[in-house]
């Protein structure tokens, strides 16, 4: 269950053009949070913007929770603006994270900001392959890939101009790769995410796929998140990503 | 001994019959059916709850997207999903009901027959404090804004759940007409204990990227601390125009903005957007209201009541 | 050569007859009469300039404070305080006429005749371009508002102005009002050449220190960045519902948010309040308008009215 | 005539608990500037707040202008967040000032953040004698007072609390002084405006007053900033604070 919180700003760094590094102290949060999960934050103390943002939790340790963003609109603007001493208002960890236990290879999925949150994943399960996907080399090594190469892992990488990796999409890595894989974790852009399920149920292989939709709660209690999910008998209903997910089983979505 | 009877200032007020230990409630839509919330804020703390809105038959709700942010507001069009009268009755009232607080039930029906009889299996049920009847979504197709916008609809709605049940009966007025104190008077007369306003103002957002609504549902329901001024306005004008309690919403965030709704005439006040900005802001309010009382000699909170215009 | 043959993107826009050389304007209330601003941006890169509210006779306006800042918007009640016709016509429009822009006059009355006069007096003297009739001032006990929301009184004056003037007529619609089509419709029925919208929504604010309204009027008219999502869908309703062109208008900031408005369905912009926070926002919004069509391959900017609806 | 600037913040410091000393570098403004006048600066790029914020000029030279202000609300309070290297949208210098000839000596009466712009208005008059009223003295030399001291200048002062000056109000001050006044100029709450301009039309002396009204244009477009005056015949009018004003005639303005 989430909390409202005080988290003191140890560091906002920009790892890129538009792509900052926030790493926050607090040890409740460190301790509680699970790769998967998010944080909603407050971005202003003025009405405008007016709803919290949601963000994924790219790490924990220790007493420190880190998140990595971009900014894409006013909000994200803001927050990379805050300086280290500043106290932030965040709530979480929020949804229900990804599931660790598993059977066989896990292989990781990520495509573009969607690597983020697969670093503090990968750091949970036990040496898992990562394929990244991403437009260039710069960002993904600054959207997670540098981090989970430090970690020792096996990557796979696939760019849009080929300036690392291969030139291509990610989802071709993982046409090569499924194979292997006991079991899929993934987080990015939804047409990859489609990609994935896809392959994913075709191989009959578990595939646990991380949802993003705006939201305006973050805890259940507003409906604006919903995604469509069917039950194994095919009923269709909404379900919210906030708390329902935002990881869901490939097959229990139904993509259109 | 009773803590209330320590409190120095006395902060209960009744809502057209329904007593509320405070003046603060949270608003329907906005709050679930009340356990999302119970993590970051005891239950007990607050005046009532408002629980989503619920229809006879289950509904699935409008597609996505269903928010978009505006300026120092939101856009929501959820629709109304909610599993049904049945189904919250047999799933979810028995921990409902377990609540510390004043549960306010939020109905909404596609015609006045779909009204009276989901308070009547309200009221059988047991366990709800009051009926707030929703004449005022603007994001269903049938029913909903029609009843809210036309006097003799609105009364007709009203006094169909007014013989039906003897609970509390709230009615809740949409902010898009051009009298809203005509819609109070009729209900008012047709039965009703209280009245709650506002509900959203009708708006929409275009993606300029897509050249599109940016909700799939094209228009939805404005709220959050934007529509603050409409709110208590209208407030100011209701609570003129009629004589029953009025709950207050609009917009508040803080125990100021709540002071300006209870100034305006408002018995009590629900905080709906401001959940979402600040879970503790129900707790801030009523510490707030307090404060206030304290530091202006206020020993009754029922004493600001309309106060920026009774003389 | 010719400025404009240069331009790759065509802005000039036909707004019922009043030809703008782009669809960029500013609204009545917040220019003065044109001279306040020009320091700051030249006439010359605005569509058309609406100029302050005149009446027949002189008025001093609403007694002070005329203003409150509320999250992201603004209540006034300026009471329309303005020099009266015939001084403006001996005083200021000699300036006026000189602006190198479109002139746009702004008239308000108490009564069917005072319109019709203002109208035929400020088409007598020359040099305006267009007459916007306010029948939607939230701020003036007689007239204002009740022609602005009553379609039968809406249609009248529009009548009575139609048939004393040649000038194109502007009818701008209060956005107080339960159906805004049939306001919209009436007025067109009645001559007007195009409409403008939105006028203030009516609020108010309370000061908890004083415990009294915070303006002497009691109510004011909400402007600003906090009403955009109603005036968008005002818009997108009013121009589906009639054939005349639509001055788009509420809480424009940027081009992004003017083309939201062309997107629904208008013709042309106005900023009223946007001036205030950024007195460069009409020279920003024609620029990125022009940067917009040139991004996605729009030759005319006439192509985007209605877009979002238009298929 | 004001103008639309970009102004680089040089130092940002907080002078007392609440007050701070903005100095802003801008050439053009500060060679451009009168005592008396005022800036608009936006103090959020978000729509709220949403209005400029109006602050008198404290001080201007070379290339520097100062502000003095005092966090009451949301906007001071992010003004006063503001950090140096930072670039500020000010609009200015508005309104028309306080008219420096005339005759006799000049007696400056100022309470309360409204010895702030007397600063400047001091610095470009010969020899005024100061008559200063705050709370307490920590506050007085803080909006000012200090500075017309390092300045040299004559100060009486008078405050709530005894702990500066005399204990009282600062138009007793006058009473015992405007004998030897040639002309009066004066900032300040509106209660103490009154009374010296009360005194001033008693003894006949002219008297420049400054007046502070909510703004929302600050240029004369919006008349949402009136105050009534009168005519030599006693015709009444709203005059607008921000460009009829905000410096006054004691005569001209209706005091009731
Ligand atoms: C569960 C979850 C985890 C996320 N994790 C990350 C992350 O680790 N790193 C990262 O860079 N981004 C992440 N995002 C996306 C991030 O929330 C948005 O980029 C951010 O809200 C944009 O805010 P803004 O004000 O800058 O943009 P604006 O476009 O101005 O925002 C306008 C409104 O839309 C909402 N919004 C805009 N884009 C998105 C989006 N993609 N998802 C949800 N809401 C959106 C905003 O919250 C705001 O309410 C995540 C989103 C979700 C739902
Ligand atoms: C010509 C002029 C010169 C001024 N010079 C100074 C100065 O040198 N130093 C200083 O500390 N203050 C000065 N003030 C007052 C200053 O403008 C306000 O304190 C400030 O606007 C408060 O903004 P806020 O958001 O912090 O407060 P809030 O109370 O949150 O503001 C809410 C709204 O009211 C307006 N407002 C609140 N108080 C005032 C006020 N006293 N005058 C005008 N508008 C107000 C704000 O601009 C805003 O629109 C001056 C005002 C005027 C009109
Ligand atoms: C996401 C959301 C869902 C809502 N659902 C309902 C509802 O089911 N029934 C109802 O009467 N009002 C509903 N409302 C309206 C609120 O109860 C409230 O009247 C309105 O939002 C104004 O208050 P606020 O500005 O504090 O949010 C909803 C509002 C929001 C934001
Ligand atoms: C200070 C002020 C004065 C106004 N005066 C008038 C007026 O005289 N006549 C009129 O038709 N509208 C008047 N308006 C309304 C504006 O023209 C405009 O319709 C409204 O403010 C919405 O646009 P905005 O959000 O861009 O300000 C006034 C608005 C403001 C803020
Ligand atoms: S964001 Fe409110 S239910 Fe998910
Ligand atoms: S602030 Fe607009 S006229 Fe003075």
């Amino acid at each position: 269950m989430g909390r409202l919180l005080k988290a003191t700003v140890l560091a906002n760094d920009q790892v890129l053009s538009g792509i900052y590094k926030l790493v926050l102290a607090q040890e409740w949060l460190a301790g509680e949070a699970k790769p998967g999960q998010f944080l909603n934050i407050r971005v202003s103390g003025a009405s405008a913007p007016l709803l919290r943002r949601p963000l994924s939790i790219h790490y924990a340790t220790g007493n420190q929770v880190e998140v990595l963003f971009q900014v894409v609109g006013e909000g994200t603007k803001l927050l990379s603006q805050v300086k280290p001493g500043e106290v932030l208002d965040v709530q979480g960890p929020l949804g229900n994270g990804f599931e660790l236990n598993g059977k066989g290879p896990a292989i990781l999925v990520g495509g573009g900001m969607g690597i983020a949150p697969l670093v503090f994943l990968a750091a949970r399960l036990r040496e898992p392959i990562c394929l990244l996907g991403s437009r260039n080399g710069q960002l993904l090594s600054s959207s997670g890939g540098a981090r989970l190469q430090e970690m020792g892992l096996e990557l796979q990488i696939a760019t849009d101009d080929g300036s690392l990796g291969r030139k291509g999409l990610v989802t071709e890595l993982l046409e090569q790769t499924i194979d292997k894989a006991g079991r899929i974790y993934t987080c990015g852009p939804k047409v990859m995410l489609r990609e994935v399920a896809r392959l994913a149920i075709e191989h009959n292989i578990p595939c646990q796929v991380s949802l993003e939709e705006h939201m305006a709660c973050g805890v259940g209690a507003c409906l604006g998140c919903v995604c469509q999910t069917k039950t194994v008998q095919g009923d269709k209903r909404h379900s919210r990503v906030c708390t329902d997910g935002p990881v869901f089983e490939a097959r229990e979505v139904v993509w259109e | 001994m009773n803590r209330k009877d320590d409190q120095a200032v006395k902060l209960a007020v009744n809502l057209g019959g329904i007593f509320l230990r405070n003046p603060v409630t949270t608003s329907s839509g906005t709050y679930g059916f009340g356990q999302e919330y119970a993590a970051y804020l005891p239950p007990s703390e607050l005046g009532a709850i408002a629980l989503k809105g619920l229809t006879r038959e289950p509904k699935s709700g409008n597609q996505m997207p269903r928010l978009a942010e505006t300026p120092s507001g939101m856009l929501n069009s959820i629709g109304l999903q909610n599993p049904g009268i049945e189904k919250f009755i047999a799933d979810y009232l028995p921990q409902v009901r377990e609540l510390p607080t004043k549960i306010i039930a939020n109905i909404s029906g596609n015609s006045v027959d779909d009204y009276a009889d989901v308070a009547g299996r309200l009221e059988a049920a047991g366990g709800i404090d009051g009926i707030e009847i929703n004449i005022s979504c603007p994001n269903v197709k049938h029913g909903g804004i029609q009843f809210g916008t036309n006097p003799l609809m609105a009364a007709q709605v009203t006094k169909a759940v007014r013989d039906n049940t003897k609970l509390p009966v709230i009615v809740k007025l949409s902010p898009n007409v051009t009298d809203v104190t005509e819609i109070a008077r009729a209900v008012v007369d047709a039965g009703a204990d209280a009245l709650s306003l506002i509900n959203t103002l009708l708006g929409m957002a275009i993606d300029i990227k897509t050249r599109k609504p940016v909700l799939a549902n094209i228009m939805g329901g404005l709220s959050g601390p934007a529509v603050k001024p409409v709110a208590v306005r209208m407030v100011w004008q209701v609570a003129q125009a009629v004589k029953v309690p009025i709950l207050g919403m609009g917009g508040i965030l803080t125990a100021a903005d709540a002071l300006e709704f209870i100034l305006a005439g408002a018995t009590a006040v629900a905080i709906g957007t401001g959940n979402f900005v600040n879970p503790a802001a129900p707790h801030e309010v009523v510490a707030g209201i307090e404060a206030y009382c304290l530091d202006n000699g206020i020993k009754d909170v029922n004493e600001l009541i309309g106060a920026a215009w009774r003389r």
